[in-house]
C-alpha cells in the first residue's frame, strides 16, 4: 500500500484528527422484541478512519442504517455537524454529505458502471425537465461538467477498463468497487462503508485498502467501516469502536482494543468467520 | 348548501325513515360482498403460494362457467358436467404450470403478473373459441324463490351462495391450516428455497393451488353465471374483486372475505344513496376509490402481512 | 458488418454523449428520417396511413408514455387508456372553446392536463408498490372514463356522448376534421412522434432518466444517495401521462376523428402494455417497435386466412385473435423478457464486431 | 512537396520546428491522450506553449545548456514536452525504459550524469528515490502525475504544473529568454542520448544530433510519403528510437498528430477507437494479433467460419497482388471485392486498421504466413531495416517492391556496402555522432570516413533489396567458401509449419546440415490426418512419414537458396530430427528462445559428427531435467536423411 511503500524515502506527517463531526448519544433500536442497539454512544472525528467491528448480528449494520437515516432510533440522538436530529429520511442525510455502500453490493444492475457513478452525482444536478428533454443548455452542459466529475472518479478508482459495462456483469470484487465510485460521486464529508472487503482475495483487498487510504488522504473524506478482517481493520484504522449483542463493548486505538478484555472474552465467545 | 345537504345529510335521513329498504341495501351488499369475495379468494390462494398475481383469475371464472354451460347445452347431466368441469380446470392447472409458471420460473414477479395478463386474453379467446361468445343461461337448480324475512325481501339463491361461500372459506381455511398439503403451501409461501430443501415439489404445490383456484374459480362462475347469465362481462368481475383484495391485504383469507363484505355493502350504499348526485353508475369505480384511498393508510391492506424493508 | 468505427474517435464528452455516436447510425438514420417523411407519404395508399401508420404513430406515443413510467421508472400503470383520454377531451374541450388556438399548441396543452391527473394517481405511488399500485391505477382507468361518461360538459351535452374532431388548419392545411387528408395527418403524426421520441431518451440519458432507473432496480440505495422517491415517482407519472395524452388528443383528431369513452377502456390500457412488453421494457426504440407490431398483428392475423383461403367465420377470428395475442405476450415473456429491442440491440452488436462472434 | 496539402516549416533543431510549426499551424491538434474516457486534445499553440513555460522554469530550477535531463514513463504528452522543453534550454534529454528495473535506471542515471529526472508517476519516482544516492549529480525530480504524492515531501521534488507556473512567471519577467535560449542551438547539437540496452554488456548512450534526426524524418517523410493528416498511436517506449523519430520528429516536421494510450492494457482498444494511418510494431505484436484473430474466428458459428476461410483463401490468392496492382483475373477481382465487404474491411475494422496507409515492422525476420496475411487484407505492411545508430533508416521496403525475405532498398541519401566478411555498413545523414563516454566503442562501430559497422550479415540481391541474412559473426563459410548463414537457415527452417526448432551447421565443412525439432502440435494434428499414431515426441519425431515431410520442406527452401548466387551453396545436405524438443532449461536455448548454437554443437558433437559422416543413424544419450527437476538421461537412435537438393554445382566451382 501507498504509505508502505513510500514509508522508508519519506516523513509522513502524523495524521492530525479534526473536531468531532458525528456524534452518537446514547442510541437505542430495536425491531418488534430484538433489542438490535442499547445505549450506544461513540463519535466520530473529522479526517479519520473510524472501524466499527464486533460478532455477526452485534447490530453493526443497524448503526450504519441509523446513522444515515435508513433506520430512526427508539431512543438517543445522532449530532451530525453540531445539528441534532431524532430521526430523518436517507435522503437528507445524503444531502447532509453522508454516504454509504452496503454489504450486500446495492448498485442499479439495469445500468452501465458509468451511470451508476453518474446517478450518484443527482444531488449536484438540477431537475429541469424542459432542459433535459431537449438536451440542452444547461441541462447537456452539466452532464458534460458531472461527467468530467465521475471521469475522475473513474480514475481514481482505475476502473476505465469497465466504464460501459452493465454492472451485473461484473465480478463482485469490481461491483464493491463501482458502489464506492457511487457513494465518492457526492464528495460526502462521511462514509460509511459496509464490510468494503468481504468477499474479496487478498489483492482485490488491498486495493480496497489503498483507495480507502487514498480518498481520506486525497479528499480528506472521514470514514466510519465496519469490517469482520481484523488484519485489515487494525491497519487502517485510527480508531475502532467495538460492539458484541448491541452494546458497545470497547473504543479506542487498534492497540487498545487489541489488548481490551472485553474485546477478547467477545471475539473468544464466538467462533466463527473473524479474521 | 343544498349540495352539502344531499350528501351529508339527506342519505342518512333516508336510510333512518326507511330502515328495511336500508337493511335490504346492506344484505343486498353482503350477497354481492361474498360474491367478490368468492373471486379474490382464488387470487389470494395462489398469491400464497406462487407469488403470483394472476389476473386471469376473473377469465377462469368465465372459463369454468362457460365449460360447465357448454357442456349442459350439449346435454351432459349435471353432475357429469360439473365434474368434467372440475376436470378441465386441474387439466388447465397442469397447463399453465408447465407452460407458463415454469418457464417463468425465478422471474420478477412483475413479469409473471404481465404474463397472466396475456394468459388472461389466451383463455378468453381459447373459451369462446370452443363454447362461442354469445350469452348462455346457467341454470343448476337452485331454487331462486323470494321470500320475506321480518318485511324485507330475500331470495333464496342469495341464500345458498352465501352459505356456499362461507363454507368454501371454511373448507379452504382448514385445507391450509390443518392439512400437510396446506403447510406445504404456506411454507412456499413464506420462502421458496426452503420449501424445496424440505422436499417439497415447487411444480406440485402450484399444481394443486392453481387446481385448487380453478374450483374456486369454478363456484364463482355458477354463482354469477345462475345469476346473470355466462358471458364475457363476467371477467370484469374479477377487475371488481381486485379492489376487494387489495383492500383485503394479498395474502389473507378472512381479508379477502372481508374486503368483499366492505366493498359490497359500501359500493351499495353509495349507488343506493349518493349514486344519483353523481349521475348513477359510481360503482364502477366507487370501490377502487375505496381501496386506494384506504391502502394510502395501511399499504399492506387490512389483514396483509408487513412488507419490511431489509438493507 | 457495416460498421467502420476505426478513427471514430471522440475529443471531447459532447461527442462521447450525442445521442447516436456512430456515423453509419447517423446516415442510417437520416436516411429512415427522409424515407418516412418523404417516401412513404408519397406512395403510400388511403388504408395504409389511415388503418395501419397512422393508429401505429398514436400507439407509439403512448407507448413511449407507458414506457418512462413502467419500463424507467418501474411503476407499472394499468391507467394508460384513462391518461389518453383526458388528452382527448382536454383538447376537444380546448379547441371548441378557444377555435383560433392553433391545434398544435392545444395538443401540447392537453398533455399538461393529463400530466395534472397523471400526478393525482401517482400520490398513491408514494405509500404502495407493485401490484397494490397497478390495482390503484387501474382506479384511475375506472373513474376517468366514469367521469367522461357521466359528466355532458367534458361533451359538450351532445347527445350521442361522441365527440368531434372539428375543421382545423395549421399553416393554411387542413389537419383535422373530415376535410383533412391521410397524408397531412400521417405527416404531424410523425412529427409528433419524431420529436417526442427525442425527447424522451433526452430524459432517459439525463439524470432524471437515471434517477428512475435507480428507483426501478434498488430504491433504498436510490433514497440512500439523495434521491427524494416521491418527487421521482410523480415526475414519472407525470411525464408518462404528458405523452399519453398527447398520443389521446392525437387518436382523436388525428386518426378517429370522433370518438367515445369505450375508445379508452381498459383494453387500449392492456393494449399499450402489450406494446412495450413485446418492443422492450426500458426502451424507447422498443417502445416504437412494439407498436408497430402490435397494431400490424391484428391486421396481418385477418388477413391470413384471407390469402390462404380457408373461409373463417369472423367471431372465430376474433377469439383465434384473442388467443395468439395472449400467446405471444407469454411468449416474449419467456424467450425475451427485455423483448424487440434486445434482439435488435444483439444483431446491432453482431455487427459492429463482425466477423468475430463475441 | 510530398502529400500535396503538407505546409513545410523551416528549422534546424527540434525547438525551432516546433516553433514554427506553432506559427504555421496554432490551431491543429499537435498530440493527444486518452484520459478521463476521451482523447484529450492540445493544439500546437498549446504546446508550444507548454513547452516554453515548462522550459523556462527548468531554467529557473537552474538547468544549463548540455545538461543531461532523463525522462521516465510511459508515453504520455507531458513527457514529450519536457523533452522539447530540455532542447529549447540547450539540454539533452535522455528517455530511460520506463520498465528498466531501479539498478538499470541507477546505471543511466550515472552514466550520463543526469542532473534532472521527469517522472510520470509515483511508480517512477520510487524506483528513483531507491537508487538516488549512486547518483550525485541528480539534483531535481519532477513527476508528471500527483496522484499519491501527498506525502512525498521532500525539497528536491517538484510537481509538473508548479515548474510551469514558475516557468510562466520566469517568463512574463522576460520575454524574449526563451527565443534567445533557442536560437543558440545550432543542427550540429547534440541533441538526445538515447541507451540501446546491448546484447552484451551495459547499454550504451548513442548520441543523436539535430541534423541526424531533422534530415533523416525529413527524407523518410518524403519518401513515404507522410502527410499532416496521418494518426499515429505513440505505444512503443519513448527511450527506443523508432518512438523518437516517427511520433516525435516525423509528427513535428509532418505537422500530424500523435496519441499516446490510455494504458498498457487499454492498448489494442485505444488502437481501435484511433484508426491510425501510420503504424509501427515488431514482427511479434502482428503475430499475436493475428493468433488473436483466429483464435476469436474458432468460436464463430460453421458458416461464419467457412465464409472466413474461404474468403482468406481468395485473399491469399489474389490480396497481395491487388495491393500491388499487379494483374489479377476478374473473377478473383469480383470475390476479392465481396470479401471486403464481408471480411476484410471488418476486420481491419474491429482491428483498427481501417485507415492504415502504411505498416511497418523491423528487428526480427516475420513469419510468411503473417506477413501474408496484413498485406493479403490490402494493408501495407513493409519491413524496414534500422539502428539507433542510424536514427532508424538504413533501409526501408518501398510500395509495390515489398518481398518477404527483403529488408528493401537504401534509404535516401543513404549508402550501404557489404564487407568482405558479408557485414552490412551503411553512411547515412543519420549517422550518430558517437556513443557517450565511450571512445573506444565508438571508434570500433564508426570507421573515420562515417562508415557504421551493423553486426549484421547481409547480401543485396538482383533488384538491390538487402536481405539480412544473419548476425555477421556467426556467419561462416562452406569450405568452398560460399557464404554459410546459420541463422538465416534457422529461420528459413523454423518458418516451416512442420518445424519447431532448428540448428544449422557448415561452417568449415563441406555442406550444410540441420538438426531439427519438429512442432508437436502441428505434425501431431498432421499426423493424425495421415492416420500416423505415435506415442510422444520421439516417437513421432522418428517416423520415415515425418522425415519425408520434413525432407520435402528442406527441398523447397534449397530450391529457393538456389536462386540466390550468393547462397546457393548452403543447401541442406542432410539433417535429422532431435530426439527431445531444445529447452532453455536444459541451456539449449536462451530464455529468450534463441538456439545456442555453440553449445549445442558440443552437447550434441557425436550427432553432428555424425552428420558429416555418411552414417544413416546415429545412438545419441542425453542428459535431460524431467519436468520435476530429476535429471536422467535418454538413449535413442536417430535417423539421419539426406537431402537430394537440385544440382548447384556452378556456384561451386565458381566460388572454389
Amino acid at each position: 500500500m501507498t504509505e508502505i511503500s513510500t514509508a522508508e524515502n519519506t516523513q509522513p506527517e502524523a495524521r492530525q484528527l479534526g473536531g468531532v463531526l458525528l456524534k452518537v448519544d446514547d442510541i437505542s433500536v430495536s425491531f418488534g422484541e430484538v433489542r438490535a442497539l442499547i445505549g450506544v454512544s461513540f463519535d466520530i472525528r473529522e479526517r479519520e478512519i473510524l472501524s466499527i467491528i464486533g460478532p455477526n448480528g452485534a447490530g453493526k449494520t443497524t448503526m450504519l442504517n441509523l446513522l444515515n437515516g435508513v433506520y430512526s432510533p427508539d431512543s438517543g440522538t445522532i449530532v451530525f455537524k453540531g445539528e441534532t436530529r431524532q430521526r430523518m429520511r436517507p435522503h437528507e442525510s445524503a444531502s447532509l454529505g453522508i454516504a454509504r455502500t452496503f454489504q450486500n453490493v446495492a448498485l442499479f444492475r439495469g445500468m452501465s458502471t458509468l451511470d451508476n457513478i453518474m446517478t450518484g452525482r443527482n444531488l449536484k444536478m438540477s431537475h429541469n425537465i424542459f432542459t433535459q428533454g431537449l438536451y440542452w443548455g444547461p441541462a447537456r452542459r452539466q452532464e458534460i461538467e458531472q461527467r468530467a466529475f465521475v471521469e475522475q472518479i473513474i480514475d481514481f478508482l482505475e476502473i476505465e477498463a469497465i466504464r460501459r459495462v452493465p454492472v451485473g456483469r461484473l465480478p463482485y470484487g469490481l461491483q464493491k468497487r463501482v458502489e464506492l465510485g457511487r457513494a465518492l460521486a457526492a464528495e460526502p464529508t462521511l462514509l460509511l462503508l459496509d464490510e468494503p472487503m468481504a468477499g474479496m482475495n487478498t489483492e482485490e483487498k488491498e486495493d480496497m485498502c489503498r483507495f480507502i487510504f487514498d480518498l481520506n488522504e486525497e479528499f480528506g473524506t472521514t470514514v466510519a467501516l465496519i469490517e469482520h478482517d481484523m488484519g485489515v481493520v487494525m491497519d487502517i484504522s485510527d480508531r475502532v469502536v467495538v460492539l458484541d449483542y448491541g452494546r458497545k463493548i470497547a473504543d479506542g486505538s487498534p492497540d487498545e482494543v487489541r489488548a481490551s478484555q472485553a474485546v477478547i472474552d467477545a471475539y473468544l465467545g464466538v467462533s466463527h468467520d473473524e479474521t | 348548501m343544498k349540495v352539502l345537504a344531499a350528501i351529508f345529510i339527506d342519505p342518512f335521513v333516508e336510510m333512518v325513515q326507511f330502515p328495511v329498504f336500508f337493511a335490504e341495501v346492506i344484505t343486498g351488499g353482503i350477497i354481492v360482498g361474498l360474491m367478490y369475495a368468492l373471486v379474490a379468494l382464488g387470487f389470494v390462494l395462489i398469491f400464497k403460494a406462487s407469488g403470483v398475481f394472476n389476473f386471469a383469475q376473473g377469465v377462469m371464472v368465465l372459463f369454468a362457467a362457460l365449460t360447465l354451460a357448454g357442456l349442459m347445452d350439449n346435454g351432459v347431466p349435471i353432475w357429469l358436467a360439473f365434474i368434467l368441469t372440475i376436470g378441465a380446470m386441474i387439466l388447465l392447472a397442469f397447463a399453465i404450470e408447465r407452460m407458463v409458471l415454469r418457464p417463468l420460473i425465478n422471474q420478477p414477479e412483475i413479469i409473471l403478473f404481465m404474463a397472466t395478463i396475456g394468459l388472461t386474453f389466451f383463455l378468453q379467446g381459447f373459451g369462446e373459441m370452443i363454447w362461442g361468445g354469445n350469452i348462455r343461461k346457467l341454470d343448476i337448480g337452485i331454487p331462486q324463490r323470494p321470500f320475506e324475512v321480518g318485511g324485507m325481501l330475500l331470495n333464496q339463491f342469495d341464500l345458498v351462495a352465501a352459505s356456499t361461500a362461507a363454507i368454501l372459506v371454511l373448507v379452504l381455511a382448514l385445507l391450509f391450516t390443518k392439512t400437510p398439503i396446506g403447510r406445504a403451501l404456506r411454507a412456499v409461501a413464506d420462502d421458496h428455497q426452503a420449501a424445496l430443501s424440505v422436499g417439497i415439489s415447487l411444480k406440485y404445490i402450484w399444481v394443486i393451488v392453481w387446481s385448487v383456484a380453478g374450483i374456486v374459480a369454478l363456484i364463482a362462475g355458477i354463482m354469477w353465471g345462475s345469476r346473470s347469465g355466462v358471458q364475457f362481462s363476467l371477467s370484469l368481475v374479477a377487475l371488481k374483486a381486485l379492489p376487494v383484495l387489495i383492500l383485503g391485504g394479498l395474502t389473507s383469507m378472512p381479508g379477502a372475505i372481508v374486503g368483499g363484505l366492505i366493498i359490497g355493502v359500501g359500493e351499495k350504499l353509495a349507488e343506493v344513496y349518493w349514486g344519483p348526485l353523481l349521475g348513477g353508475g359510481i360503482e364502477a369505480w366507487f370501490a377502487y376509490v375505496v381501496a386506494v384511498i384506504f391502502l394510502l393508510f395501511r399499504p399492506q391492506g387490512l389483514f396483509g402481512e408487513r412488507i419490511i424493508e431489509r438493507v | 458488418m457495416f460498421y467502420r468505427e476505426a478513427g471514430q474517435f471522440k475529443t471531447s464528452y459532447i461527442q462521447d454523449q450525442r445521442l447516436f455516436s456512430i456515423v453509419q447510425d447517423r446516415w442510417f438514420i437520416a436516411a429512415f428520417t427522409l424515407f418516412a417523411f418523404v417516401v412513404v407519404p408519397i406512395f403510400a395508399s388511403d388504408y395504409w396511413l389511415q388503418a395501419i401508420l397512422i393508429p401505429f404513430l398514436v400507439y407509439a406515443v403512448a407507448a413511449i408514455g407507458l414506457n418512462l413510467l413502467t419500463g424507467y421508472c418501474g411503476q407499472l400503470s394499468l391507467g394508460t387508456g384513462g391518461f389518453m383520454a383526458v388528452g382527448a377531451y382536454s383538447s376537444y374541450k380546448m379547441t371548441t372553446a378557444f377555435p383560433d388556438l392553433n391545434i398544435i399548441l392545444i395538443f401540447l396543452i392537453s398533455g399538461l392536463f393529463a400530466a395534472a391527473v397523471g400526478i393525482v394517481f401517482g400520490l398513491p405511488s408514494l405509500r404502495i408498490k407493485g401490484f397494490y399500485l397497478a390495482v390503484a391505477t387501474l382506479a384511475s382507468q375506472f373513474f376517468l372514463i366514469w367521469l367522461f361518461n357521466r359528466v355532458e360538459w367534458f361533451y359538450n351535452y351532445s347527445p350521442s356522448g361522441t365527440i368531434f374532431a372539428p375543421p382545423r388548419t395549421v399553416f393554411g392545411v387542413m389537419v383535422t376534421g373530415p376535410a383533412s387528408t391521410p397524408e397531412v395527418r400521417y405527416l404531424v403524426s410523425l412529427t409528433f412522434v419524431a420529436v417526442l421520441a427525442v425527447v424522451a431518451k433526452n430524459l432517459v440519458r439525463g439524470n432524471l432518466g437515471r434517477t428512475w432507473m435507480a428507483i426501478r432496480d434498488m430504491d433504498v440505495a436510490a433514497e440512500v444517495i439523495g434521491i427524494r422517491p416521491l418527487r421521482t415517482k410523480l415526475s414519472a407519472f407525470a411525464i408518462s401521462s404528458y405523452f399519453c395524452g398527447v398520443s389521446g388528443s392525437m387518436l382523436l383528431f388525428l386518426w378517429l376523428g370522433s370518438v367515445e369513452t369505450i375508445v379508452f377502456d381498459i383494453n387500449v390500457s392492456f393494449l399499450v402494455l402489450f406494446m412495450i412488453i413485446v418492443g422492450g421494457l426500458g426502451s424507447i426504440l422498443g417502445s416504437l417497435i412494439g407498436a408497430a407490431f402490435i397494431t400490424m398483428l391484428p391486421i396481418i392475423l385477418t388477413n391470413i386466412p384471407g390469402l390462404l383461403n380457408i373461409p373463417l367465420n369472423v367471431e372465430l377470428a376474433k377469439h383465434i385473435e384473442l388467443m395468439i395475442f395472449g400467446g405471444i405476450i407469454i411468449l416474449f415473456l419467456i424467450v425475451e423478457p427485455l423483448g424487440l429491442a434486445r434482439l435488435w440491440q444483439i444483431g446491432k452488436e453482431k455487427l459492429r464486431i463482425w466477423p468475430f462472434p463475441h | 512537396m510530398s502529400g500535396g496539402q503538407n505546409i513545410a516549416i523551416s528549422g534546424d533543431t527540434i525547438p525551432e520546428l516546433l516553433i514554427e510549426r506553432g506559427k504555421a499551424q496554432p490551431h491543429r491538434s499537435a498530440i493527444r491522450e486518452k484520459d478521463f474516457g476521451i482523447w484529450q486534445s492540445w493544439t500546437w499553440e498549446q504546446v508550444c506553449a507548454e513547452v516554453r513555460a515548462f522550459a523556462c522554469g527548468l531554467s529557473e530550477m537552474g538547468l544549463a545548456r548540455g545538461d543531461k535531463v532523463a525522462i521516465l514513463g510511459d508515453n504520455r504528452p507531458r513527457l514529450y514536452w519536457a523533452m522539447a522543453a530540455v532542447q529549447s534550454m540547450g539540454g539533452v534529454p535522455v528517455p530511460v525504459y520506463q520498465d528498466a528495473i531501479a539498478d538499470e535506471v541507477s546505471y543511466v542515471l550515472s552514466h550520463a550524469e543526469i542532473r534532472f529526472a521527469v517522472l510520470e508517476n509515483q511508480e517512477q519516482v520510487d524506483k528513483v528515490l531507491s537508487v538516488r544516492e549512486n547518483s550525485p549529480a541528480l539534483e531535481g525530480l519532477i513527476y508528471t502525475d500527483p496522484r499519491g504524492m501527498r506525502n512525498y515531501k521532500m525539497p528536491f521534488l517538484h510537481g509538473f504544473e508548479d515548474v510551469v507556473e514558475r516557468g510562466r512567471k520566469h517568463d512574463a519577467a522576460q520575454a524574449n529568454f526563451f527565443d534567445g535560449e533557442v536560437a543558440k542551438g545550432k543542427g550540429s547539437d547534440l541533441a538526445i542520448i538515447l541507451y540501446t540496452s546491448g546484447t552484451t554488456g551495459r547499454p550504451k548512450g548513442v548520441m543523436l544530433s539535430y541534423d541526424n534526426i531533422v534530415i533523416t524524418a525529413r527524407n523518410a517523410n518524403r519518401v513515404e510519403n507522410v502527410r499532416e493528416d496521418e494518426e499515429v498511436l505513440a505505444y512503443l517506449p519513448m527511450a527506443w528510437v523508432g518512438d523518437h523519430i516517427f511520433s516525435y520528429a516525423q509528427a513535428l516536421i509532418a505537422g500530424f498528430t500523435v496519441s499516446c494510450p490510455e494504458s498498457s492494457d487499454t492498448l489494442m482498444l485505444d488502437l481501435r477507437e484511433l484508426g491510425p494511418t501510420f503504424f509501427f510494431a515488431p514482427p511479434r505484436v502482428f503475430e499475436n494479433i493475428l493468433t488473436t484473430v483466429v483464435v476469436r474466428m474458432e468460436d464463430a458459428s460453421a458458416l461464419k467460419r467457412w465464409m472466413f476461410t474461404y474468403f482468406m483463401e481468395v485473399a491469399r490468392r489474389s490480396g497481395t497482388n491487388i495491393l500491388e496492382g499487379k494483374p489479377v483475373p476478374l473473377g478473383d477481382r469480383l470475390l476479392y471485392a465481396m470479401g471486403k465487404v464481408l471480411v476484410y474491411g471488418p476486420l481491419r475494422n474491429t482491428l483498427g486498421f481501417t485507415r492504415l496507409r502504411r505498416a511497418y515492422t523491423a528487428g526480427e525476420a516475420i513469419g510468411p504466413e503473417t506477413f501474408n496475411f496484413y498485406r493479403s487484407l490490402g494493408i501495407n505492411l513493409k519491413q524496414l531495416y534500422g539502428q539507433t545508430e542510424a536514427s532508424v533508416y538504413v533501409t526501408i521496403q518501398p510500395d509495390n517492391e515489398v518481398k518477404l525475405e527483403t529488408v528493401g532498398k537504401a534509404a535516401p541519401d543513404c549508402e550501404i556496402k557489404i564487407a568482405d566478411n558479408g557485414e552490412v555498413l551503411y553512411r547515412s545523414p543519420g549517422v550518430f555522432l558517437g556513443y557517450y563516454q565511450n571512445d573506444d566503442a565508438t571508434a570500433e562501430t564508426k570507421t573515420a570516413d562515417g562508415w557504421v559497422h551493423t553486426g549484421d550479415a547481409g547480401v543485396i540481391d538482383e533488384d538491390g533489396h538487402l536481405k539480412i541474412i544473419d548476425r555477421a559473426k556467426d556467419v561462416g563459410r562452406l569450405a568452398n567458401g560460399t557464404l554459410f548463414a546459420p541463422k538465416y537457415l534457422e529461420n528459413k527452417l523454423k518458418f516451416l509449419p512442420a518445424i519447431r526448432e532448428a540448428v544449422a551447421f557448415g561452417d568449415g565443412s563441406d555442406y550444410a546440415t540441420a538438426m531439427i525439432n519438429i512442432d508437436i502440435d502441428a505434425v501431431g494434428n498432421w499426423a493424425e490426418r495421415q492416420g500416423i499414431s505415435y506415442t510422444n515426441y520421439i516417437d513421432l519425431a522418428d517416423h520415415d512419414k515425418v522425415y519425408e515431410l520434413v525432407a520435402g520442406g528442406i527441398r523447397d527452401i534449397n530450391a529457393n537458396l538456389a536462386k540466390d548466387p550468393n547462397l546457393a551453396g548452403s543447401a541442406i545436405r542432410r539433417f535429422l530430427i532431435l530426439h527431445k524438443e531444445l529447452d532453455a532449461d536444459d541451456g539449449e536455448l536462451t530464455r529468450t528462445r534463441k538456439v545456442r548454437r555453440g553449445f549445442i554443437a558440443e552437447r550434441y558433437g557425436t550427432l553432428v559428427d555424425a552428420l558429416y559422416s555418411n552414417a544413416t543413424s546415429v545412438t545419441v544419450e542425453a542428459a535431460v531435467v524431467f519436468e520435476d527437476g530429476r535429471k536422467g538421461k535418454v538413449k535413442a537412435d536417430l535417423k539421419i536423411r539426406n537431402v537430394d537438393g537440385p544440382v548447384v554445382a556452378e556456384p561451386l566451382r565458381k566460388a572454389g
